[in-house]
């Protein structure tokens, strides 16, 4: 598959992105500069980059707690991003959704959910008003190997398989859901095996690599916009950090090894589509360098825009609860 | 004006609303086949495209169509109050808490007409009438419409509102007769209905019981005593000013609820009136709502759950002592 | 597999009660003896019966809302069953639960769930227990096609399958979840393939075969009681009367056609089963006819009882709430 | 008498009853490295087969539980409240209906500990607090406890008893200390408890709402108003006596409750009070109960939410006006 040079870049960009928002909010965290769990994606960018970049600024994704990937994949505002999980009005949901809860519907992103795999039947809705209206939109969600074990996951692809629904199921699978293996928890060997269930393609992807993933994802937005239904595309990561912040404080023991995480730290999505782009003389050391400074540098004005931006005041409680107003009780 | 009966008045809602709106379309199970008889017809004027039958996901289902909704549809939900608790958590986590959470981006005209079953012998798996637990939870519009007018007019309101709604069809009324104005528009929600004015007493009546309050009330007249019924139509918003008004008027609070009473709608109104209104109260508030039990399946018992014109005459008399 | 005379003649005779039964409801419920719904097994009774008849009376089964052949099936007492629908005392549950919620706990039968799938993870549990305990029972539960597409048969499935429980799931196919056929429900050819989903063995039988049921029942058991968890067996079946009592007034339209009815028909479970033993030498037409005739007394005997049970009080009402007593609020 | 933390007493009681009866057992996510904090230990103890590590399937396992208590089991089931939207099918359709819909043959004796995080940024996904929506339901047991004595004693009759419980555990005591006797046992349900003596008003407080009651009667005393505080402990069975005693006795009631204010065990209490106890009452009830709205990320807005000493104080003030 061809991809343009522009293209291969911005994997890189948005996959830097991630890393250094991650990074940035970690050190803020601990820093006390705000509260609250958030969940880092540090690991899996290639996942969530390769995905939406193989869809277009009118397509819609959903996603799930390990939230912040999502939206900044999809090109969404790194200070709208750091705002939101600083409480602030300047944040995506001025400062009431959090972490969890990172939503920019003006391009397509129509929310993280807290509640694991809660998120999967509404991205299917959104693919059913694109069946419905005739129109081409797809729609795509992200959920975890732990999520895949809801009863919502089951429901949704059996659906979007009857009515041939432009849906793209995308299993992370980073593994773990919390400290529990998939192999405890998923009692098939992939998750992308389930896909026979629904009579719907199934397919096990490199989470590591962009490119892959990219294409994987492109192929299952050419079938969806084709009416030929939805995919499940699994793409088997690995999340480098503890489940979320704050929770390694309290886990009595250990659930993953050493080598493991440093086998998986070896394969970093980063370092190998970088190296593919050198080697494959798409692109120099420099460039790439250049992508990571430039990008760094915007997450660290984030924080300044966060901090700058003020808390919503208390006239604020009651609104964004009706969209037709109605007395509060 | 047109002697309409309720489960008409619903299709004829459904079917005016899908007429005037393209973005409407209803889902449920066997719905193309009207099984549960409020959707007759619709397919063939509307197509398998806005008329959709399901297969038995409800929780998938329902949050297919408040994705859909995020994105512009306006889906009518059709199921039975019972089948909710499967559907919880797309109603809750999503439905009720997507709008505010994610700072007012999300509009989600989404509705969900929930068919209360109960009186019949349907027992304890089919006789919900779960309102009082939605009115718990901010974000869901709650409708109890107690006649063929109201639940036209409201069902109209509710499609045509953006916010989430459940509309809650008593089962007890679906065959109930009653006017229906020629061109009865959507009801503006938080409108009380005055279904009688009186002065010794105020009977505050949801859904089924109305009907209930209504015999109650034209018996106690009989005996001179003078009861102001009052249909609150919808829960939330609740019209707690026409409430506390007829308070002020007769000084004594009768609710007589079908939902189970510990934590109830009647829970509720009785604490805003204890509140609110409590300089005006003569007498002690009497909630008469179902005891809290499950819904036996034999008659001989069922019969015995229920508010019903016995009950609140009494709890009217108590309040007169 | 060979099949002793006497459990051959079982199922003929609890075939034959379930078949009794359901015709006796049916002319009571339209003479208007009782009321409440009512959803009639006829033409599936040989799902029931072969299934049930491979457990041992410590096994436990539990079902759905077409809930009579269930507990027959199990040797459930024809007069509790006929009593409950009654509304009476007599009845198993004291008539507080009605025709779909037939349980008997001394023999086994947890009870028979109005909420479609609802029952599927109460009777996983009850293999949980076997398991936790080390005992050597198993548990089986009936559910429809439709039901299949509940997230609840899902999470119960990936659940017995992760921790090898000793159940038996087993899906009642009989094409139709009220008017809907299952190729309009379920995005996958058979029901059974969905056990490929949980790495478990998936067994598509011929629900008109009273032994067909028994031996793939037989197997399951004994893989469950040897530790090698659940079986998902599909008892390709089909319904004769509407969905349920009262309901055929109010459907528009036709779902099936006369001639699939027909044909249906013609693989009567009883027929089949009656022309078997008779081909095979194991019993004469006389034989079976007396276990008709047994049977029919034994049921019209159970209307007899049910009109002489007495409705329960009213002291009745607050009873049977809780198994350690507090007030009424 | 030790000085204990609530989460560990929740892991005593857990402890103390494993080791009572083998029929107790353990499940939920990743309890077995007590990610949550209240299972530490208890698989090096109890072993695999009775400390369950469960796949995210909510209406799954929580079944499985509940089938596990019919044939025997005693289960405990860890969650959050908010997980158990997705469950819901299993807590009410199953649990709470089986044993009256058979006729009395069902026993449950399953418990659920569902922990309610609120108050520190958990947003609206994760900071549920809906025992209201339960207690309009019958057939579950409700407990709330407020100190970690009270979580101790009621965790071990939750377990012992035959119904099915739901244990509210309130996520901002889990870090409270407080005297727990050494040989705590367990505390029958039903019983109120006085936290505190007084004569001008009475606050019945709820859950983690005890100490904002409490801080708030202290700085009241020093004006010279008297509060009596009762702590329910457990909202059903609702020890009715106590509340209506003290209101004798004070003639005035606040009511707080973390829970969403409509419908709510707030508005319970007061319907109670307002028909059983209404000639006691010389002022308005007054309900301090959470803002009706979704539980907002930001600390600016969430910490308008909920009761404090504050609007407590405020509350008996305005009883006493
Ligand atoms: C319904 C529900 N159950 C439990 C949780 C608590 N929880 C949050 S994330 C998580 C693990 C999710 O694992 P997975 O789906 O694999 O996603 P990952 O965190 O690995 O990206 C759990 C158990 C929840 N948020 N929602
Ligand atoms: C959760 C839920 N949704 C809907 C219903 C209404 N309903 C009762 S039976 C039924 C069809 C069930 O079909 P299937 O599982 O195939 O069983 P069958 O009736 O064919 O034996 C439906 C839709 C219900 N009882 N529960
Ligand atoms: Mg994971
Ligand atoms: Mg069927």
């Amino acid at each position: 598959m061809e991809i343009s040079k522009e293209t291969l870049m911005l994997m890189l960009r948005r996959m830097w992105t991630i890393r250094h928002f991650e990074e940035k909010v970690m050190e803020m965290h601990s820093a006390g500069e705000f509260a609250g769990g958030a969940h880092p994606y540090i690991g899996e960018e290639a996942v969530a980059v390769g995905a939406c970049l193989a869809l277009e600024s009118t397509d819609y994704i959903a996603g799930n707690h390990r939230s912040h990937g999502h939206p900044l994949a999809k090109g969404g505002s790194v200070n709208g991003a750091m705002a939101e999980l600083y409480g602030r009005v300047g944040g995506y949901c001025k400062g009431k959704g959090g972490s969890m809860h990172l939503a920019d519907f003006s391009i397509g992103i129509l929310g993280e959910s807290g509640i694991v795999a809660s998120s999967v039947p509404v991205a299917t809705g959104a693919a059913l008003a694109s069946h419905i209206r005739g129109e081409d939109f797809v729609s795509m969600v992200f959920f975890g190997d732990g999520a895949s074990n809801q009863g919502a996951c089951h429901e949704s692809m059996n659906l979007a398989a009857l009515w041939k629904l432009p849906v793209i199921f995308l299993c992370e699978n980073n593994q773990f859901a919390v400290t529990t293996s998939y192999r405890n928890s998923v009692a098939v060997e992939h998750i992308s095996d389930r896909a026979s269930a629904y009579n719907m393609p199934g397919v096990l992807v490199d989470g590591q690599d962009c490119i892959a993933m990219y294409e994987a994802t492109t192929e299952a937005v050419r079938r969806a916009r084709a009416g030929e239904g939805p995919t499940l595309i699994e793409g088997l990561t690995f999340r480098y950090e503890e489940h979320s912040l704050g929770l390694g404080r309290v886990r009595r023991g250990e659930y993953r090894t050493q080598e493991e995480i440093d086998a998986w730290r070896k394969r970093d999505p980063l370092v190998i589509h970088t190296e593919r782009l050198i080697s494959q003389g798409i692109a120099t050391q420099e460039e790439c360098d250049a992508v990571s400074a430039e990008v760094l540098k915007e997450v660290e004005g984030s924080v300044e825009f966060a901090r700058n931006s003020p808390f919503p005041g208390p006239e604020a409680l009651f609104e964004d609860m009706w969209a037709d107003e109605i007395p509060a009780p | 004006m047109a002697q309409t009966v309720f489960v008409e008045a619903i299709n004829q809602a459904l079917v005016e609303e899908m007429r005037r709106d393209e973005s409407v379309y209803i889902m449920g199970e066997d719905i193309r086949r009207a099984v549960y008889g409020a959707t007759a017809n619709l397919l063939t004027e509307f197509g398998e495209k806005r008329v959709l039958d399901t297969p038995l996901s409800e929780n998938g289902f329902f949050g297919a169509a408040i994705g859909s909704s995020l994105v512009g549809m306006r889906p009518v939900v059709e199921t039975l109050t019972s089948f909710m608790w499967v559907a919880m958590d797309q109603i809750i986590s999503q439905a009720a808490k997507m709008r505010y959470m994610f700072g007012g981006q999300a509009t989600l005209p989404v509705t969900f007409r929930a068919t209360m079953y109960y009186g019949g012998g349907s027992a304890a798996h089919h006789s919900d009438r779960s309102y009082p637990m939605f009115m718990n939870m901010p974000g869901l519009k709650i409708i109890v419409p107690s006649n063929p007018a109201d639940m036209k007019g409201l069902l109209k309101q509710s499609i045509r509102d953006n916010d989430p709604c459940i509309v809650f069809e008593d089962g007890t009324l679906f065959g109930m007769r009653g006017e229906v104005p020629d061109n009865q528009d959507a009801i503006p929600f938080g409108k009380a209905r005055v279904v009688r004015e009186g002065t010794d007493a105020t009977i505050v009546a949801i859904a089924g019981a109305v009907g209930h309050a209504e015999r109650a009330a034209d018996e106690l007249s009989n005996e001179g005593v003078s009861v102001e019924i009052i249909d609150p139509r919808t829960l939330v918003p609740l019209d707690k000013k026409a409430i506390l008004d007829s308070v002020e008027k007769t000084g004594r609070l009768i609710i007589a609820d079908p939902a189970h009473k510990v934590c109830s709608a009647a829970s509720e109104i009785a604490s805003i009136v204890a509140q609110e209104g409590f300089w005006s109260l003569q007498a002690p508030i009497q909630k008469v709502a179902a005891e809290q039990v499950h819904i036996p399946y034999t008659p001989s018992l069922e019969s015995l759950v229920y508010p019903n014109p016995e009950k609140i005459k009494a709890a009217v008399r108590t309040t007169l002592e």
